[in-house]
């Protein structure tokens, strides 16, 4: 056992190294660079970075160099972005779109859609979002209501979409939509392309609890969209939604906060309980060794993943428990740094506040993160039907017709 | 056994709540958090003009002379609501401070005003990210002028006279004192501290040889002084967190009555039934915990100490239990902005910390339970 | 506030004092009278006491004179029990008879039935036992097999019943059969009387993972009952069982452990934890905080009961919540105790761990404390639905003839 | 990246899951604990046949000098049977001490017939109640004797060569030597003791002047010799507790899907399905510990003490919950003599204080943090 490459391996992190060195900054070296000024600068900078990328094949390492991709492995890609994460490069608003977009219209799309989209989406020369959640949706995707309307060879398109991060300043989108409400939800769904620049699209940011807005609400009202943009048959929206949501996993992301057992121990130390230094009370220290362990635990269950990729074989399902731990830590951990503050823990001020307000911060996003993407809930019904083989919950509307089918307000 | 409310103080409660229906809905919470209020006025004005502010405090100090158990059932209202008015910081820590300690002087000064309403008060212990303890007590009171920094003071803005725990030179605790600072004399300026709920809001007091006195006659008395104002407002808060606890579970059960996920009511879930079943346990072992600290607090019982302990350590559990469940019950709308889940998520915490975190609280408790069992 | 008596129950208080101080021995002064030898003389002193208990009207003291009850109120019994709880007497063979089966009787009996049981089970001449759960059971008292068919003016009984308490020592007992397999499973029930000593019951003690076998399975091989020992219309089983049901709180006592905070805190001065007092260590005083709170709240909400029943109001739900905190909490603190002894905690013997092994019995004891009566998941399903009125879970057998139910092995 | 088992480690797995599936099913361990044996002598002797019991002994002493990562997947296999037997006491304790400081006269006359399974091996280091610590080791060695107690010591009556912990004289750490003691030789006394797990016997050894010898050559090091002793059995016993858990969960998961209630298979109810989520979740998390550890272990990595305690801290929790789960997910059938999930219940809380419990490993694990954090 151990952590080194293959020979291979070696060689291509050498390449990638170099590559990255002569064109970008490691973070340490990145601290005076100015973060940029504003939206249109941050997507100007990061539409050139993928450009460069692209060139050099650092761009969907995995996918085929006809469509612009690296024609590399999976673990080349792993490899990649392992050496990318030192440099300060533009992040990741290509993410969603040349994760699960782009995929979808490669398996579904029309070959004049391919032609036209990938090698753009690679490039960064488009951007693409994800349009399925719906605010009566929720865990539920499949019982969304946004529908469209045959019109000729037309379609038209009326409903909302909610939760989409990146719809304002998207270029494109795959949107899932109800196209027969009168058979049961999973078979009355059908996908299309759509352009989010199209008048009839109004796009909306949420704001969150946090008081950030990652996301938005996306309104439809008479949107035409051309029987071309389907993907996959008309009735097959869930099939093809399927391909999109396997790479879900993914695109969320999502900061798990910026403190974690080592901020805590410096933490406890500069703390005190009943006037003894926090570090050495028993209960600070049972909670430092308990999400210690489970950092541990999370981090060599990815090294397990990435050595089953090295192998060439098919990866475990253990990889599935990452945020069902990732997410409550994260809430725990910067509850109890809070408490450690005492009094002064509900002081939100990054100037006062230890670790620059880290733990405050974190304990407001988990309250999001722990729903994002699947809530714990939801990600332990996956983990009990598909890793341990157990039965779905008895699902009543499943036969019924759609519009049958009881729903809520 | 007689261990419940009287009809009086249940009537009383009763009173209380639906004025807070009425008048204090979440959009008033919401108001004072976005417009960052000092606090909902015409809320306080109307509190005040049911004479609550004055509910435990002596009648020849202008109060109606009812009892902790009265103060109780007007907390647990306040909590339901999530209340953004400056009730706890005025009534539970300076006035009870005030009664409790005052000389007949200061009583007399400070006590009506207070009842009537006319100022607000306050209680000002933290110096900053510090647990409250003898050694991190740093603000000095010499020849009767204060100086230093308290940090974060809840209503320090809007209060005009301050009890603040002030350094009075000497070994541990007894380098500690209680101080009456009054806010609007000199040498004081204050400035608003971001904090997780805005709905409350709170300052950083700055103090330049302001005038003070010793609260009462004899300093080096004021740790222990503030270790029985804080076992009362720990009793007090713990039924602000049952009601608030209360109103978060019941948001949830509501909506999960009427959120449909697969066809069915998102409630009929075992999930979903577990968590508000669980909910509902840590609310229930709160607010018996909290009968008993009325109890003692009423009655100045010998297990006060304990009682008052239990019961922070129950509510808080409660409380911040049952808001973090609220929002993961409404999974996605309930993390908005738009959301009133955001100000029991919010104010649950503050709660948790407000008289102190609940670490401290057990170390507290255990030591007195050591006491006893070796006794 | 305050958890004083009023005027009456001061008065009655004292009466019951009076009473047990002539004729029972206070605990502290007992500790020299030997254990009865066996269960017989067990029986037999259990039966004098219960006797006694009745000529004094504190058998059943909530029940009407006439029927040899004491006529006297809830609040009265609460009182009882607490006085007696302080004296050395024979315990509880008859709760279950008295607490669930001869009330069913009283309710659901023919007259005769009544005249026949009631008097002789309140003097303890007869003791009763409850035959509902059966091996396919389990949580689902209703998915119960026995079965009873009509033969002329008899029934004939087949089947197995298990988790009978007292079985091989009951007279009688209350029985459960399901007599129309053709209707669903709640509509094809009966509830008969039968004689525990009749041939063809056979009773088998049940070993539990403690070594104890306070439980019996019960075998009926043509059992022939008279029509006349039916209790309650045929077909009327499930809502006769309900009135039994509804007090079976009342009889699931079941030690919760000997071991408690304070015997933690006597440990925990006796051990330690990396060569420190484990008194000292911040986690093990936070755990007896937390288990201190925990059994404050259970204490205080049982005052919060009293007071209503003193009041004459209905109690609120709140103790519904008793058993799922007691029984994990009985788990959690019996492990802890065995951690708090290292190495040595795996020792069961009561003359060299801690209390007695207090700690290592009360562990064992609580995976089956945590299952009877209702399990942890089961009390968390009425909390929800009978407390806040959340909907049942979908039934999917509850329409269904009971023969065409699915069904496991 | 290459962090898993080669393909020789993963076949010599699946013999061991063979044999011990075939030899070694439910019915033996209760055999074992109904009937009081000392160990299952049929499984033992077929595990020494296949050459398991030299496994990482080195050549020159008989064994076959394999490393720790051999060791590791025969530990996992050994936990999923719950197998009764004396490998570990033999094996992860007795012989890996021999191995780790003995001398060479010392390994060439106890590690071959301990590689042949000639004799049986064990660790006596617990004195009763009490955590294992300098001040806790009262067992004295003066003039080549041992006297005094050991207990509980499992398979102290089946072993003939014990590795004692001992009281040499001297100040804290310093004070505790390893002594060797011959079990057939004089002086020695055995009686078992009762414990939760019967299947595994334990004993009280009683040593009144027993002929022994200290471990290696020099004395006073016995603590920082048993603090790596132990580190390594952490690891091994981690992974008896991952097979001990995955046997658990499979046999929750195998009932919740036969088991009918109200209609349905208990396995399709949410409480159900999380429980075993919630298993599966620790048994994870606690086979990437256990990797990590075995990864150090083979290596005598610097990291591992660090990776031992994770190792053990994620092993025991994840075991002892899939067993007491296990039992719950059975409901009262679980609990009963006649069901297995009894022996789950026993050997997981066994193994979670065999080599000492959790907590006494977080401390020293945060240690360790402290110190790296600190530099």
């Amino acid at each position: 056992m151990d952590f080194n490459d293959t020979t291979e391996e070696a060689a291509y992190r050498a390449q990638v190294r170099a590559w990255l060195d002569k064109n970008a900054t490691r973070k340490e070296n990145a601290r005076d660079i100015a973060p940029p000024k504003d939206l249109k600068e941050m997507i100007a900078q990061s539409k050139a970075w993928q450009a460069k990328k692209a060139d050099a094949g650092y761009a969907c390492i995995t996918w085929p160099k006809e469509w612009g991709g690296g024609g590399g492995t999976t673990i080349d890609n792993v490899i990649y972005s392992q050496e990318e994460s030192k440099y300060a490069v533009p992040g990741g608003i290509f993410a969603i779109g040349l994760g699960m977009c782009i995929p979808t219209v490669m398996s579904w799309g029309a070959d004049e859609a391919k032609e036209r989209f990938v090698r753009p989406a690679v490039r960064g020369d488009e951007i693409w979002c994800q349009l399925f959640s719906e605010p009566a949706g929720g865990s539920d995707v499949a019982g969304l209501r946004t529908k469209a309307e045959k019109d000729g060879d037309d379609w038209v398109i009326n409903g909302q979409k909610v939760w989409t991060s990146g719809a304002h300043f998207c270029d494109y989108g795959i949107l899932l939509t109800r196209t027969d409400p009168n058979v049961p939800k999973h078979k009355g769904l059908t996908m299309f392309w759509i352009d989010m620049k199209d008048p009839a699209v109004e796009v909306r940011p949420i704001k969150q609890m946090s008081g950030g807005a990652e996301f938005n609400e996306v309104f439809f009202t008479n949107l035409r969209v051309k029987d071309s943009q389907r993907l996959g048959k008309e009735g097959d929206g869930w099939k093809v939604a399927l391909t999109t949501l396997m790479n879900e996993r993914l695109a969320v992301g999502g900061s798990q906060g910026n403190a974690d057992t080592d901020e805590l121990i410096a933490l406890a130390r500069n703390t005190d309980i009943a006037g003894e230094p926090a570090i050495r009370h028993g209960g600070v220290r049972e909670r430092i060794a308990d999400w210690y362990v489970q950092a541990q635990g999370l981090k060599f269950t990815r090294f397990r993943t990435l050595t089953a990729l090295s192998r060439g074989e098919t990866p475990g399902p253990e990889s599935s428990i990452s945020k069902i731990v990732a997410a409550k830590k994260m809430q725990d951990l910067g509850s109890f740094g809070m408490d450690l503050q005492d009094m002064g823990g509900v002081i939100r001020d990054r100037k006062i506040s230890p670790e620059e307000g880290a733990y405050t911060e974190q304990w407001i996003g988990a309250a999001g993160y722990r729903i994002a993407g699947g809530t714990d809930e939801i990600l332990r019904n996956i983990v009990a039907e598909r890793v341990l083989g157990l039965p779905q919950d008895i699902r009543v509307d499943k036969d019924l017709p759609f519009n049958q089918a009881p729903k809520g307000k | 056994m007689n261990f419940d409310f009287s009809d009086d103080q249940k009537m009383l409660k009763e009173q209380v709540r639906k004025f807070l229906a009425d008048k204090c809905p979440m959009s008033v919470t919401r108001r004072v958090l976005e417009k960052e209020e000092p606090y909902a006025a015409e809320v306080w004005k109307g509190l005040v003009e049911m004479g609550l502010t004055g509910t435990a405090i002596p009648e020849e100090f202008g109060g109606l002379g009812l009892g902790a158990l009265e103060l109780c059932v007007i907390a647990e209202e306040l909590g339901r609501a999530a209340a953004p008015v400056p009730f706890s910081s005025s009534i539970y820590l300076a006035a009870e401070a005030l009664r409790l300690f005052g000389t007949q002087k200061q009583k007399e000064t400070w006590l009506p005003k207070l009842a009537s309403g006319e100022i607000i008060g306050t209680l000002a212990v933290s110096e900053g990210t510090h647990a409250a303890h003898p050694r991190n007590i740093a603000v000095k009171l010499a020849g009767g002028k204060v100086t230093g920094v308290k940090q974060p003071v809840a209503d320090g803005g809007a209060a005009s006279v301050a009890i603040v725990a002030v350094n009075t030179g000497g070994a541990g605790e007894q380098a500690v004192s209680l101080a009456i600072v009054d806010l609007k004399a000199g040498g004081v300026s204050s400035e608003p501290v971001r904090t997780i709920d805005p709905s409350r809001q709170h300052v950083t007091l700055t103090l330049k040889d302001a005038p003070a006195e010793i609260l009462g006659d004899k300093q080096g008395e004021g740790w222990s002084q503030l270790s029985r104002i804080l076992d009362g407002a720990a009793v007090l808060f713990a039924f602000e967190q049952v009601g608030g606890a209360e109103a978060a579970l019941e948001m949830a059960r509501d909506y999960s009555l009427e959120r449909y996920a697969f066809g069915r009511q998102i409630g009929s879930y075992q999930a979903i039934k577990h968590k508000l079943a669980d909910i509902y346990v840590k609310k229930e072992l709160a607010k018996s915990n909290a009968y008993f600290g009325a109890m003692m607090l009423n009655d100045e019982g010998a297990e006060l100490p304990e009682a008052a302990a239990a019961s922070r350590i129950a509510g808080s559990d409660a409380y911040v239990f049952a808001a973090q469940e609220n929002v993961q019950t409404h999974g996605g709308i309930g993390y908005t902005w738009e959301s009133d889940c955001q100000f029991h998520y919010r104010r649950a915490k503050l709660l948790a910390l407000a008289v102190g975190a609940s670490i401290q609280w057990k170390e507290k408790l255990v030591s007195r339970l050591e006491a006893k069992n070796a006794a």
